[in-house]
């Protein structure tokens, strides 16, 4: 690591009109940035604005097009990834990218392993590991297997990995979409430390606030193209969403009336989940948004899956006052009950199939003609779809692993709302979704909850909940510890609930 | 008269083991020698690996235009279609070893054959008398009909004698299977007289398994084909070898120029030509001993 | 588990290339045509052709139940042991003479093969979705009892239909034509046309493709992953019965060796038809392409008089691959 | 904020499941152990179990390198052709005359069926990884390939070793023993010692599992994917070589039947001893497990007294499934 200079000196890096055509679809237009040392840089803009992409492209994984890339003032072409990482730039992608059956040490030293010779050395690598986890803030076992972990874990994971390699420029790529606000901290306390030692950060998020607070200068991409460059101290998060959408989002959450109570939907008493929920109970109301807060590894996650028949379970579960057990989606399905996997990619879409296919998947039954599927209705679904959640694409005719994160998130909403759910369940709505998107998603949830269904959202991002939720339920260690409804759905006190730490004033349930 | 333009289609198994080899041996023996012979000849050998892959080298040849077909069925059974096309095109047919269940003028005009079920026979017949009590362990080959005539034939041999029949196991007509089935036999039978393998190639892996034992009960072991090496052991005389049951390769090589005699000597060929399992001793070996062979 | 992930970095697989991977096969055969026609002008006579093709309906068939079990994600090592345990239970229903009719008894024995081979896939559906076996292993197993039972029924020889009237009547459908096309190359391509509408134009195929792509997607889709990919097994089986109910008339027997080594070609088909082993891409007419290539391939061997026999099954091999590297720089283009 | 910020009240599942999978196959061939005894006790003699471990040599050395190759995301077919091939040249060269004294001969020869093994295995990671055509196909390629060269080399029949003394001197290496443990044995457990410390403690074992767990993300961190690849498939010529070195003197000869279906049952060794398939996962001792249970299976089938010796397939491959079917079990709980 090279030592602090001022922002006067030659920039870190230095690209000059970038542009990135993929086939006939022009994504990136003429992007020019320069990363100074010590600065961070946010990138931010609307899904499927080009972020990632250039950002490939900054770190080797793209060619560009168009233009050209300097380093030390010195042009430069990487020839692929591991290049740019000898020139000390490293990529913390947006998707997880790690070898699932290796362990989280194993991962974090892969292709650069510790070691005599030819040996490998898995003691000392374990504790670089398990220290490099804890900088982070975070506790997960240096010996544990990647595809045993949650998401967030991954993430936290592939961010140790990439801190690891000698590093001049770091760029992360939404780091903070599937972290708690605890870890979100931990990784900022991170990215200003290493920007006291002289490195320089690129940054990405749709978190505009966490933007306000960590980064030195924000560039602004829409539609591919570099909208605008300011010195944060200039904007404020209002003023990065306008540049981002191109009008106001003057209120990013709907009103809603609070619900009147009427008939229970959905009851849940005594119910397990081996292994990671125990004896929750709760009920939903026809009409009703219930958020469900935590920590990760909380257990929000086990708990749905195992509701709508995706792990084994046991408990008493009424809908419509009527037992049900299921043992399937297929059954929760048809009764009425969908749940949105927190884990797009490798739980929502088939990356290899085009958009049609991955929307109509679950609900093919409704494409029916005869014994055919009727591949034009399947089609005029998809524009509808593409109207309706306002999916970004150059041409339907993609994959939908190579949607933009965003626009995946986007995608699975819409292939389980073709469904026509009663009860929705939703795990990370937002997650990787920006502002203006956000916005649109929240009022569709409570259009859903104005219809008469009922909505359950379990979500990270606090803020969310309280904007959108009637009650809150937060969980802690695989049971339900508390519900937090009307003034007291604040930040302060789902926290306490979460963590178990009574942190002052109010004590919760 | 010499110089006629006749093609003669050889139809044999692919050489998966020794016999089958010594097979493709003399049959691409005897071509050469033929069509050096007469002028005109043209002989097309192929080998094929099983039933169904036979069936389609038969198509193949006469697509090719032939105008006799020597055929070693794999499975008699299941290329009878195939060969019966052949004749009923007017092509000469020449049926050699293997025999369908019906197996007469309607589908070929020459038989030419080993006698499978003289094989067990004989072996059957020599165990019962030199060793008339004896403990027979078997090694069988595959599970096709001409081992089970075999198996028949060797019954037959022993019937009314006293000797014994211990087991009978496949051996696939395999080295590697029938070290491994006698070895296991050696485990669970303290006391074996005598074993019948039938097949000289699974011999020499019966062998092997018996030395390594050090195993003396065990007084000889009958094999079958007449392969070079076993015809020496009896030559020599081996006491682990003293016999060996005749089941000579050399058959397809009879039955070519039978059929090639049938175009340019002017003799009407046919009917059936089967040749004995002979019994091969220390006596009458040397005649039966060609170096040269690959089996 | 998040392991997939796509390559960004080459451009997009637009319906462009898909169509240039869809037409390899089609592509290497044509130029294998090429090669046969300098190996034996015969080669190309209408004679030899339709030969070869008929011939190749076994495999070609087989592959088609295959194509769908590979892509479903599975593997089904027993469909060699199971077409020989198929036909030795249906020729010894026939020979049984419980119906007098013999059109009556081809008609039953016919049936009899099909609920037969629907029920070996039922097997193999069970044992590797219910049983959560590798189907490896699971069919690896499932092909050594087919093959030991076929053993046993024959006792080591063969078993032949004995009845000489339900022979004749039923020879036709190997050897017979309709307006001069073979019998059982209209059924080749009857079953290719069934098994493309299936897998391409209805909700189970869909399901297959998307459990063979993820598991887990189609899991959270509401797709019985278990009950896809046990129909593709039984698929398998229907398939293997309908090859056998050609195979049977052609030798008329069967013997413990029937079949042997079949379910290596029949995935070799499948794969030099484009369809991937490890699952969610399935190719019917490529198969039925791969299927008549291996037959070709094996066919010109025969032709050709400059290759020493022993030394055929190398040739065989190495044109394989080289078919295959011409698919891959086609498809690369 | 301080330390617990993730939730550690439920440790995620860690060593405890790999010990359990890893423990499944041992348990298993204990079981086959019991059943053994029970079906004749002259199964539990040292002379049977010595017997029976010392045949297993071939298939668990050449399963070890399946092993790799495997972990690494591929398949190799190939390996029982070439067997035969590399037997086949290495008997062919020690008759040959070449060096007149025996010793020095015999040491020739086993560097030549090492270099063999080793170019074999090269040409089979080249077509796979450099050609990009499938392991699956590109490995039937060569294994015809090898296969058909071996029965022109030996022209359909047989290759044996002619010196006598030099026969005299090789016997031992299949034969012999040191302070009572076969040779074949010794070979076993000195191969897969040295196999598990590359796979679990060298980098190149690391880099092969990630190459097998996700080709992308080991390309990410700047692993060469196809020399592991390929290397891994050399791995698997040279273990191919090793048992070729203590096939050779048990019989002094090789056939175009050496070897035959090897590669099915160093796969399954492979697999049964807890190896997925489908990559990113290798277990060395396992494997050698695997392949003990495959041996024993036959020999008890053998031993026993109950069993037709038409059904032996399918009670193996009956017993087979049973095996897996307890793994499985016990490795969900
Ligand atoms: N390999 C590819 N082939 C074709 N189009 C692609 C490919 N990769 C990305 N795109 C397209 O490029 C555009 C930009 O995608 P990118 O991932 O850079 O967006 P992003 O700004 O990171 O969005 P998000 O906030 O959702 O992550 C999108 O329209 C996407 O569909
Ligand atoms: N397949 C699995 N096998 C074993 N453990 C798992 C598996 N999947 C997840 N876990 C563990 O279960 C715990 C809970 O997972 P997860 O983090 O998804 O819970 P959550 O409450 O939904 O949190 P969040 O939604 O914030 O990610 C974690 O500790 C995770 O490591
Ligand atoms: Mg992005
Ligand atoms: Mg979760």
């Amino acid at each position: 690591m090279i030592a602090a200079s001022n922002s006067s000196a030659v920039p870190l890096l230095d690209a000059r009109g970038l542009s990135k055509t993929f086939g006939i679809v022009e994504v990136l237009k003429d992007i020019s940035l320069t990363v100074r040392p010590g600065e961070v840089h946010a990138i931010i803009g609307e899904n499927g604005a080009g972020k990632s992409t250039l950002m490939k492209i900054l770190a080797g994984n793209h060619q560009p097009t168009r233009g050209e890339l300097l380093i030390d003032g010195q042009p430069m072409s990487f020839s692929g990834p591991v290049d740019a990482e000898k020139h000390g730039i490293v990529l913390v992608h947006q998707e997880i990218l790690l070898a699932p059956d290796l362990t989280v040490a194993q991962n974090i030293y892969l292709g650069r392993e510790l070691g005599k010779g030819l040996t490998v050395d898995d003691r000392t690598m374990n504790e670089g590991a398990a220290k490099a986890i804890r900088d982070l803030g975070a506790d997960i076992d240096p010996n544990a297997i990647v595809s045993r972990l949650s998401i967030a874990q991954r993430q936290l994971v592939q961010i140790a990995r990439v801190l690891l390699v000698p590093h001049r420029v770091v760029i992360f790529d939404e780091p903070t979409a599937s972290l708690t606000p605890h870890e979100t901290e931990a990784l900022l306390k991170v990215i200003t430390d290493i920007r006291a030692k002289g490195v320089g950060v690129l940054y990405i998020s749709h978190r505009l606030p966490e933007v306000k607070e960590i980064a030195d200068r924000v560039t602004v991409l829409r539609d591919g193209r570099l909208v605008a460059s300011h010195e944060t101290t200039e904007l404020e998060p209002a003023d990065m969403a306008r540049l981002m959408v191109g009008r106001d989002v003057a209120k990013l959450y709907p009103d809603r009336h609070a619900a009147e109570a009427r008939e229970t939907v959905l009851e849940v008493e005594g119910f397990d989940v081996p292994g990671y929920a125990r004896d929750a109970a709760f009920a939903l109301r026809k009409g009703e948004i219930l958020g469900f807060a935590g920590l990760i590894g909380a257990g929000r996650t086990e708990l749905m899956e195992g509701l709508v028949g995706l792990r084994t379970a046991k408990g008493n579960v009424r809908f419509n006052g009527r037992p049900v057990h299921f043992t399937d989606v297929h059954s929760s399905l048809k009764a009425g009950v969908a749940y949105l996997s927190e884990d797009r990619k490798g739980k929502g879409l088939l990356l290899t199939k085009d958009l049609r296919v991955n929307l109509t998947l679950a609900s093919l039954g409704k494409f029916i003609r005869g014994l055919q599927i009727d591949r034009k209705r399947e089609g005029e679904a998809l524009d509808k779809a593409i109207r309706d959640f306002d999916i970004r694409t150059g041409t339907k005719e993609i994959l939908a692993g190579q949607l933009s994160g965003g626009n995946q998130q986007k995608l699975l909403l819409a292939k389980m709302m073709l469904l026509d759910p009663q009860v929705v369940i939703i795990d990370e709505p937002t997650r990787g979704i920006d502002i203006g998107n956000k916005e649109q998603i929240y009022k569709f949830i409570a259009s859903l909850a104005a219809e008469g269904r009922s909505i359950i959202v379990v979500s990270s991002e606090m803020p969310e909940l309280i904007g959108i939720c009637d009650r809150i339920l937060v969980m802690r260690g695989g049971r339900i510890v508390g519900e937090v409804q009307g003034e007291h759905m604040t930040e302060n006190e789902i926290v306490q609930l979460a963590t178990g730490v009574n942190a002052g004033s109010g004590e919760a349930a | 008269q010499e110089g006629k333009k006749v093609t003669i289609g050889v139809s044999i198994p692919a050489a998966d083991h020794g016999w089958t080899a010594g097979v493709v041996y003399h049959a691409e023996r005897v071509a050469k020698l033929l069509m050096a012979e007469h002028k005109g000849l043209n002989v097309i050998v192929k080998t094929s690996a099983d039933p169904a892959s036979q069936a389609n080298a038969v198509q193949d040849l006469a697509v090719q235009g032939i105008d006799a077909l020597v055929i070693l069925p794999t499975d008699p059974d299941q290329l009878v279609s195939a060969i019966q096309q052949v004749k009923d095109d007017g092509k000469f047919v020449a049926l050699v070893d293997r025999a369908p269940s019906v197996n007469d003028n309607t589908i070929r005009n020459l038989y030419v054959a080993g006698n499978n079920p003289a094989l067990g026979e004989v072996a059957g017949k020599y165990i019962a008398e030199t060793t008339p009590e004896a403990e027979v362990v078997i090694i069988r080959g595959l599970p096709i009909p001409i081992d089970q005539q075999r198996q028949d034939g060797f019954d037959k041999g022993i019937e009314g004698s006293k000797v014994k029949v211990l087991d009978r196991q496949y051996g696939n007509w395999s080295r590697d299977d029938a070290f491994r089935v006698m070895q296991d036999y050696l485990t669970k039978y303290p006391k074996i007289d005598v074993v019948w393998c039938q097949d000289d190639d699974m011999a020499v892996g019966v062998l092997e398994a018996i030395e390594q034992a050090k195993r003396t009960d065990i007084q000889y072991v009958v094999a079958g084909a007449g392969s070079k090496d076993m015809i020496k052991r009896v030559m020599d005389g081996d006491k682990m070898i003293p016999v060996d049951v005749l089941y000579p390769p050399a058959m397809v090589a009879t039955a070519m120029q039978l059929t090639a005699g049938s175009f340019y000597d002017q003799v009407p060929v046919s009917g059936e030509y089967i040749l004995d399992a002979t019994l091969v001793t220390k006596d009458n070996a040397e005649s039966f001993y060609f170096p040269d062979s690959p089996f | 588990m998040n392991a997939a992930v796509t390559d960004t970095s080459k451009a997009p697989k637009t319906s462009k290339d898909w169509d240039m991977a869809a037409i390899a096969p089609f592509v290497a055969l044509a130029l294998l045509l090429v090669l046969g026609y300098f190996a034996n002008p015969n080669f190309v006579s209408l004679a030899n052709l339709t030969n070869v093709i008929t011939r190749s309906a076994f495999i070609a068939i087989i592959a088609l139940g295959a194509t769908y079990v590979i892509s479903s994600g599975g593997l089904d090592l027993s469909v060699g042991s199971m077409v020989a345990f198929v036909a030795s239970l249906m020729i010894m229903f026939m020979n049984s003479g419980a119906i007098a009719d013999p059109m009556m008894m081809l008609v039953a024995g016919m049936l009899v093969a099909l609920a037969l081979g629907a029920a070996c896939g039922l097997a193999n559906g069970l044992i590797t979705t219910v049983g959560k076996i590798e189907p490896f292993i699971a069919t690896l197993g499932t092909m050594g009892i087919y093959r030991g039972l076929t053993t046993w029924l024959s006792q080591g020889g063969s078993i032949t239909l004995r009845d000489r009237e339900l022979q004749q009547l039923y020879r036709p459908v190997y050897f017979g034509d309709v307006f001069g096309v073979p019998i059982p190359i209209i059924v080749i391509f009857v079953t290719a046309a069934l098994a493309a509408f299936v897998l391409y134009r209805t909700r189970y195929g869909r399901h297959l493709i998307a459990v063979g792509s993820n598991e887990e997607v189609a899991r959270y889709s509401g797709i019985s992953v278990q009950r896809v990919r046990t129909i593709a097994y039984v698929v398998q089986g229907l398939c293997v019965a309908v090859a056998v109910l050609i195979y049977v008339p052609r030798l008329g027997s069967t013997s413990a060796t029937t079949g042997i080594l079949w379910e290596l070609q029949a995935i070799t088909a499948v794969v030099v038809g484009g369809t991937a082993l490890r699952g969610g891409v399935g190719r019917i007419w490529g198969t039925v392409c791969g299927a008549f290539i291996l037959e070709i391939v094996g066919n010109i061997m025969l032709l050709s008089n400059f290759v020493s026999e022993y030394l055929i099954g190398a040739i065989q091999g190495a044109i394989i691959i080289i078919a295959m590297l011409v698919q891959r720089t086609l498809m690369r283009k």
